[in-house]
């Protein structure tokens, strides 16, 4: 068998792939925490751009948004609030660590050596059920996008661990930091009507726009990249900017951290509500082929998505709707939950406990 | 539930009961020690109707429960627990008669924990000579190290603590090292522990796995005091009288004893203790504790250390009886673990009676007391009658034929230590009671008595009875062996020369 | 005691429980998020944890008269599937999970009280809830990736709930952050594990990849995905001597994360390693027996003996239970390591042995943490005079853990001695006696200090603990003692699937 | 033409492309943070704008040209308001330019160091 | 050499996984600690999603065989390959590491929330999130060992 190497696609792979070892090795080497974690944020950002090279959009998105994104904005958040610089550490204590890691690596070297060649279509992990869902994902989905069929259906419990998993950290995060004294985020400079106008137009601007896009990526997600998750962090995005430009205190009005609390509750509750109502109707958990009962998929009007003529999985579609919902409202939630929390305190409010 | 198993149940639950209402009626004495006297009195007759029935051939047998399979809490008679049952029970009596009389003369403290303990330690007895496989023998054998722990240390002072700690580390670091491993050895190579005439194990174990089970067995049993697992028992003797004399006579070490003889006599079987090499050791080790023990005895000054040590020799005894490659050893030790018993509980009564009555308790202090306690000092010399095995006593028979199995078996070193072991308990039990009888005057012949009235009445009753006892048992030897026949399926005209 | 007589459940439930002992505590958890008061938040917690244990009682008679079950989810036949693959082993975990998670819920109520702020209480609930979900649905899972979804779900909020102890021992803050890097570095091995399994056979569902496995057992991938999943799964099991994490999560946490974790989040991992151990991995592969004698032994060995003996010199009451637990951790090891089905019978045996005894230690010194902030042992001086239940319910679990006649830790420890005796391994029997050895002296001086010593003058006092504590404490040493009279109800699922394991291989 | 196209596109794209790794070098030799940021500001919109111009050519005409578009109009939007509160922030902690009178005024030697210095002081 | 090209991207990210868990071992600040956990992490990403690709496939979402994009796609391939490996005519990459690195970066932005609210925790209650300094904080507070109020 002859693989096709696309050279161009190859050498792209090749130079993405040293960039990221460049950056590993800087992160390794800096002492500033700062740099470390702009450098982090670059180094998503040349990993999503390696992803699309990979052909994975989605992950490439999710990479995006979240390392270059979401990461940066609470690592940022939490050297604010304890020191920006780590401690020399010497050559000795070095070693061990060192050798550790030596360990790992040389075991996984070993272990290269028993993997398919990369790009291998014949390889096992390409040619079994990776496979088997490109063969029937349109039959049994309707989702012209594989991994969305499959994150929302195939592996659909999967996801909901995920949306679980995200509201493990609302409920962590929140139970860390989320109950102290909570302090007002100012507007960046405190006299009224200061230089910082412009920022402000643009956000005004931009907020609408980005949870316009968020929406446009939430419901896409069927055709193209994106889904709940992604179209959850922009959305968050687009609140967290909001308050970095107008203060914690306007943001809060609007939407008060009990609210972002119960509606990332209330995402896992629609997800696995969701689980719930196919058992209801005779099916098994999350099988949206039970999700509609004959009655109400009657009163489906067949053209409703277009075509006519095409069957429609009306089941499937309406529970990865429902479902990406479920993520979108728990993500967002969860990633306004975690900046509240990490911006409600200030460096003040921890001599105040400090002082307590 | 059919008559045995009820007679099982009583015999168990009576002394838990007559526990709990010790305690409920704990602040009136005289109605304590009354129910206790009850008590004995009611088990004894339940552990003489399973005697009978046992006699009859009719083993009363019950299972309680099955935590796993082949792994049951089950109950089931047969003669040699159901004589130890009668002997435990009715000894149990004879000494709650003597305490009476004692604790009340000492005036000691924590009287109703001493006599709940008591109970306790009956219970444990009781599920000890009737279980069924070694894991129920196993359970009750711990909780009877555990409740008479209170007794070891029941003058509260540092010496009866370390003595307590001491007796608790050999006991339990045995059991849990040594016992407990070996039954575990038992049920993964047969697949169950239960007592099985003929022996368990026979057939199905080789040489060298048999021998580690039995070493791991007999030592395990720590409390049959075979050296160098003795250290306990002489150390024990802080305690009261009453209490060495039951448990320290009677119901701990015979319980060791008679652990070991089960597992001789159901595990292993004669035929394959026969063919072990470390029986042999076990013997030659017996040998020496037998021989040592004495000589050591011979050294102290301390009346009840003194019979301490005589114990570990007298143990060491029964430990031969059930090592002997030949079945009639069996019989032998069996009969002797119950002629042993009485005189030694005798002894120790005796001594306690002393003490009591002069606050002596060294053998030099008691010269002439014999002329003001004549009665305590008769007692004293039956008693040592049978220790040496001396007729007409008990205990000559069982040690006539214990001799006789081990030369005819071939174990010359056994008979000579035994007949050496004879010789040197004449020579430290004879001079104590010469010495208090006919010695003019010693250092206690004068004085007053600590105690106005001497040796409490019920006290002396009690060690009257046992000193009796080992004269009449000399009689009924014959009937005694026969019963226990079953366990060696020989008789006792085989077993006589 | 027979197990169908235990549970009652409508068919159409039946054939439902396994994901509902999954997804209700999730809604539950959600809905303790949602409620208004603490004292709301714990209703809910108790009826959530309530049903999952009644669903996973279901399963478990289930698969006793039925055999494996399988739960397809999303109507998709694995390995497309994610499927939900409950045999009698993964039963009796998850029934150990629900039953002392409910008694854990009831339990809350009070020591929440005493231990966390207030107006935390519903998130705790919550946190709490998710992390009893992510267990059940680790045992169940019947595929590898999906394990790693339930590690984290049950992971992360656990992680903060250490951290909340921070109220009473402000050291629960590093411990806790020490307990998310350790743990985090372990899922993500498994990852790596789970990795090169799928690289080599393009699967994830469990017995799948057994399947398609069979014949790759010389690959390099198939070997490091092994031992990556081993190390990751063993840095949650608390492996010697990847424990490091766990004594100080279990001494400084809240004494409900505490008992709730000592009892349950080992098992749940050690459960997942055994699987991939006997079902996923090639069968009668060299390399997996070598590395049973070669590696786990030796290591469960060395846990036994240097975990012990930690214990023995510690001089905080929970740091020493908590160095308890790495030991008796590898007394299950020491099982495994036996590989054949009725070590690992008794392995599965001692564990459930071992989370219930631990279970009522850790909420017995809950109990009393309610009126004593006491650490070190020698505060403990005396307590039985105050609080003489709580301080019996203690030493059952304690006598347990020794492993005393007529209490389960005996038939734990026994079975594994009697199976380690008929593999021939007498040095792994010769390890556990002595490590029993050791157990039982320093239990034997927790017991001296609580029950036979003067408090110390001026010393404050404890209390007896509240009938909310007592009742579920009580329950639980109860259960401990239960087990070791009629063990029947453990033992036959153990057994069951132990056999169901062993009878996968050729 | 559709050859003329692909070479136009990728000239610009290239030409982008040099254009912001000159930006990328003034951010590394410029004097102070308000040339550096001028440097990063300006060849980043510029840059992006001629990238954006060459994939538009180079791919068809339609749905794309306009997602690129919009693309553009959000970096146009961004950038310079991003650039802005960063010379803003600067100057808000106490950064000084170093040429122009500034420098004749003589305020402030050390500027680099300030944020953090300023952070370690209130931590 | 042909191992190196076959295997190159594997040696990345053996390289990035020995730099994320070289920084959590060695460094003694915690937030540096998280950052190494998320480099370590990130790096299965990479893994994964290396051996989900094939050669000359293209992003998992379906295409129409005879469209002009699926045109444009088999016109770069053999066609033999193409009827081989393609499903209906187009060669896709693997779908399934992809929702699986979706799941895994989730769980590490998570992980990596509570894991800084934790640090910063630390930082109020310690003063310092540096683990030398804890440790000693805590040393003299255990020799202390007083019950907590």
């Amino acid at each position: 068998m002859t693989a096709p190497v696309l050279e161009a696609s190859f050498a792209l792979n090749v130079a993405l792939l040293l960039m990221l070892v460049v950056l590993a090795a800087a992160v390794v080497w800096t002492r500033s925490l700062l740099a470390a974690i702009l450098l982090m944020s670059v180094y998503s950002l040349v990993s999503a751009t390696w992803l699309m090279v990979m052909d994975a959009p989605d992950v490439a998105f999710t990479e995006a948004v979240v390392g270059a994104g979401i990461s940066t904005i609470v690592a940022l958040g939490a050297i604010l609030l304890t020191r920006g610089e780590a401690v020399r550490v010497s050559w000795k204590r070095q070693v061990v660590p060192g050798l550790l890691a030596g360990l790992v690596g040389g075991l996984l070297i070993y272990a290269m050596s028993g993997l398919p060649d990369f790009g291998d279509p014949a390889s096992p992990a390409n040619s079994h059920v990776g496979r088997a869902y490109l063969e029937t994902a349109k039959r049994d989905i309707g989702a012209p996008n594989v991994v969305t069929a499959v994150l929302g259906s195939y592996r659909g419990f999967d996801t909901l661990g995920e949306t679980v998993v995200i509201l493990a950290a609302c409920i962590g995060v929140a139970l860390m930091l989320g109950f102290g004294p909570r302090a007002t985020l100012a507007p960046p400079a405190g006299a009224p009507g200061d230089h910082h106008v412009v920022l402000r137009v643009t956000a005004k601007m931009l907020v609408p726009l980005i949870i316009l896009f968020a929406l446009y990526v939430q419901f896409h997600g069927d055709l193209g990249a994106g889904g709940g998750f992604q179209a959850g962090v922009i959305a968050a995005v687009a609140i967290i900017l909001h308050a970095l430009v107008f203060g914690l205190r306007e943001t809060t009005a609007a939407i008060p951290p009990q609210a972002a609390r119960a509606v990332a509750a209330l995402g896992v509750v629609v997800y696995a509500g969701v689980g719930i109502v196919c058992i209801v109707n005779g099916g098994g958990f999350l099988d949206y082929d039970h999700l509609l009962t004959p009655q109400i998929e009657a009163m489906i009007p067949a053209g409703l998505l277009g075509d006519p003529d095409k069957p429609h999985h009306w089941g499937q579609y309406f529970g990865i709707l429902a479902i990406e919902l479920g993520v979108l409202m728990t993500v967002s939630a969860t990633m306004i939950t975690i900046f509240y929390g990490f911006a409600g305190r200030t460096i003040d409010a921890i001599a105040a406990e400090l002082r307590r | 539930m059919n008559g045995g198993e009820l007679l099982i149940l009583l015999a168990l639950t009576l002394p838990l009961f007559a526990a709990a209402m010790i305690y409920a009626v704990g602040r009136m004495p005289d109605v304590r020690e009354t129910l206790t006297l009850v008590a004995c009195i009611g088990l004894a007759i339940v552990a003489i109707s399973i005697f009978v029935r046992v006699g009859q051939g009719d083993p009363p047998a019950l299972t309680v429960a099955e935590p796993l399979p082949g792994l049951a809490i089950a109950f089931r008679v047969e003669p040699l627990g159901a004589l130890f049952a009668v002997m435990a029970s009715v000894l149990w009596g004879v000494n709650s008669l003597f305490s009476i009389g004692y604790m009340r003369g000492r005036r000691e403290a924590r009287q109703t924990r001493f006599y709940i303990c008591f109970a306790l330690a009956m219970f444990g007895v009781m599920g000890i000579a009737f279980a069924a496989n070694l894991f129920t023998l196993f359970l009750f054998y711990e909780a009877l190290t555990f409740v008479t722990y209170p007794l070891v240390t029941h003058a509260g002072t540092p010496a009866a603590r370390r003595a307590g700690r001491v007796y608790l580390v050999t006991l339990v670091g045995a059991s849990v090292l040594l016992f407990l491993p070996g039954i575990i050895g038992v049920q993964s190579m047969a697949g169950s522990t239960t007592f099985t005439p003929g022996g368990l194990l026979n057939g199905r174990v080789d040489a060298a796995a048999g021998s580690v089970l039995l070493l791991l067995l007999v030592f395990g049993a720590a409390k049959a005091a075979l050296m160098p697992l003795h250290g306990w028992l002489p150390s024990a003797m802080v305690a009261p009288a009453p209490v060495s004399a039951l448990l320290h006579a009677v119901a701990v070490v015979k319980a060791g004893v008679f652990a070991v003889l089960k597992v001789s006599a159901y595990i292993f079987g004669p035929d394959l203790i026969s063919t072990l090499p470390a029986a042999t050791w076990i013997l030659w080790m017996a040998a020496g504790s037998i021989v040592i023990a004495s000589l050591v005895a011979l050294t102290k000054d301390d009346l009840k250390t003194r019979l301490a040590w005589s114990t570990v020799s007298q143990l060491a005894y029964v430990t031969s009886a059930a090592m002997l490659p030949m079945a009639s050893g069996l019989v032998a030790g069996g009969l002797h673990m119950v002629f042993h018993a009485v005189a030694k509980i005798t002894l120790f009564m005796c001594a306690g009676a002393i003490y009591v009555a002069t606050g002596a308790n060294r053998v030099s202090e008691i010269g002439g007391l014999g002329r003001r306690m004549p009665w305590v000092f008769v007692a004293f010399l039956a008693a040592s009658f049978a220790i040496v095995g001396l007729p007409p006593m008990a205990a000559m028979w069982s040690k006539f034929l214990l001799i006789t199995a081990s030369f005819g078996s071939g174990e010359w070193f056994t008979a000579a230590a035994l007949i050496a072991s004879s010789l040197l308990s004449l020579v430290f039990l004879m001079p104590v009671a010469f010495r208090a009888l006919f010695s003019p005057a010693g250092d206690g012949a004068g004085g007053e008595f600590v105690r106005p009235g001497g040796t409490p009445v019920t006290s002396l009753v009690a060690l009257c009875v046992t000193a009796a006892a080992c004269v009449v048992l000399f009689v009924a030897v014959e009937p005694l062996a026969d019963y226990l026949a079953p366990i060696a399926a020989v008789s006792f005209m085989e077993t006589a020369p | 005691m027979q197990l169908e007589a235990l549970y009652v459940a409508q068919p159409a439930l039946t054939a439902q429980a396994p994901i509902l002992a999954i997804a209700v505590p999730l809604i539950g958890a959600c809905a303790a998020a949602l409620a208004p008061s603490g004292r709301a938040g714990w209703m809910i917690s108790v009826v959530a944890a309530m049903v999952s244990a009644w669903m996973a009682l279901a399963v478990a008679g289930e698969v006793m008269r039925e055999g494996v079950i399988l739960y397809q989810l999303g109507g998709f036949a694995p390995p497309a599937g994610i499927a939900l693959r409950v045999d009698a082993m993964g039963a009796l975990i998850a029934l150990l999970i629900g039953a002392v998670g409910t008694l854990a819920a009831v339990f809350s109520g009070h020591s929440l009280a005493a231990e966390v702020r207030p107006e935390k209480h519903t998130l705790f609930q919550a946190g709490f809830l998710l992390a009893q979900a992510g267990m059940v649905g680790l045992v169940y899972t019947g595929d590898a990736f999906n394990a790693f979804v339930f590690l984290e779900v049950s992971s992360i909020g656990t992680y903060a709930l250490v951290a909340a102890g921070e109220r009473r021992d402000r050291r629960a803050l590093p411990a806790a952050f020490n307990y998310l890097i350790m743990g985090t570095i372990g899922a993500t091995f498994y990852v790596i594990g789970v990795g090169f399994l799928y690289g080599a056979t393009g699967t994830l569902n469990m017995a799948d990849m057994a399947a398609r496995l069979g014949t790759l057992d010389q690959n390099a991938a198939v070997q490091a995905g092994f031992a990556f999943i081993v190390a990751g799964l063993g840095v949650k099991a608390a492996m010697f001597p990847l424990h490091g994490w766990l004594p100080g999560a279990y001494a400084h946490g809240p004494s409900l994360i505490s008992l709730f974790l000592a009892a349950t989040a080992t098992k749940a991992a050690i459960y997942l390693m055994a699987r991939f151990l006997f079902e996923v991995f090639p069968d009668g592969a060299a390399f997996g027996d070598m590395f049973l004698q070669w590696v786990l032994a030796p290591l469960g060995a060395a846990a036994v003996i240097v975990c012990s003996l930690q214990a023995v010199f510690a001089r905080e009451l929970r740091r020493m239970i908590a160095f308890s637990s790495v030991a008796q951790v590898g007394f299950i090891f020491l099982g495994f390591s036996l590989a054949n089905a009725s070590g690992l019978s008794a392995a599965l045996f001692y564990m459930t042995a071992h989370g219930l005894m631990k279970a009522a230690m850790f909420m017995a010194l809950g109990g009393l943490a309610i009126s004593i902030g006491a650490r070190r042992l020698e505060d403990f001086a005396g307590v039985a005079r105050e609080a003489p239940w709580t301080a019996v319910a203690f030493g059952i679990g304690a006598a347990s853990l020794v492993g005393t006649p007529l209490t389960m830790g005996f038939l734990a420890k026994w079975q594994i001695m009697e199976a380690a005796l008929a593999g021939g391994r007498i040095w792994i029997f010769a390890v556990m006696a002595a490590g029993s050895v050791l157990t039982l002296v320093y239990v034997g001086r927790i017991i001296e200090v609580m029950f036979f010593r003067e408090p110390a003058p001026g010393a404050p006092r404890a209390k007896e603990s509240p009938v909310g504590v007592l009742v579920p404490l009580l329950i639980l040493a109860g259960l401990s003692l239960w087990f070791g009279i009629d063990a029947s109800l453990p033992q036959q699922l153990a057994q069951a699937g132990a056999a169901s394991l062993f009878e996968v291989r050729p | 033409m559709a050859d003329a196209l692909f070479w136009i596109g990728g000239g610009l794209i290239v030409a982008g492309a040099m254009l912001s790794v000159l930006g990328a070098a003034g951010v590394l030799r410029f004097p102070d943070v308000y040339t550096r940021i001028h440097a990063a500001s300006l060849t980043d919109t510029g840059g992006a704008t001629l990238m954006l111009l060459g994939m538009g050519l180079l791919g068809p005409f339609g749905l794309i040209t306009l997602k690129l578009l919009l693309v553009w109009a959000f970096i146009m939007l961004t950038s310079p308001a991003a650039a802005n509160a960063l010379a803003n922030a600067a100057f808000g902690s106490g950064h000084r330019p170093r040429i122009g009178n500034f420098q004749i005024m003589g305020e402030d030697k050390a500027t680099d160091a300030a944020p953090e210095s300023a952070g370690k002081e209130r931590a | 050499m042909s191992w190196i090209a076959t295997h190159f991207n594997y040696v990345v990210v053996v390289i990035l996984m020995m730099a994320g868990l070289f920084i959590v071992f060695s460094s003694g600040n915690l937030i540096k600690r998280m950052i190494g956990l998320a480099l370590f992490q990130s790096s299965t990403a990479l893994f994964y999603i290396s051996f989900g690709k094939v050669s000359g496939g293209t992003a998992a979402i379906t295409l129409d065989a005879q469209g002009a994009e699926g045109q444009a796609l088999a016109a770069q391939l053999d066609p033999a390959y193409v009827a081989q490996f393609g499903v209906e005519g187009v060669v896709y990459s693997n779908p399934l590491p992809h929702v699986l690195i979706l799941t895994a970066i989730v769980v590490g932005v998570a992980t990596l929330a509570v894991g800084l609210a934790i640090a910063v925790r630390v930082r109020e209650s310690y003063g310092t999130v540096e683990s030398d300094e804890i440790d000693a904080v805590s040393r003299v507070a255990a020799e202390q060992a007083e019950p907590a109020p």
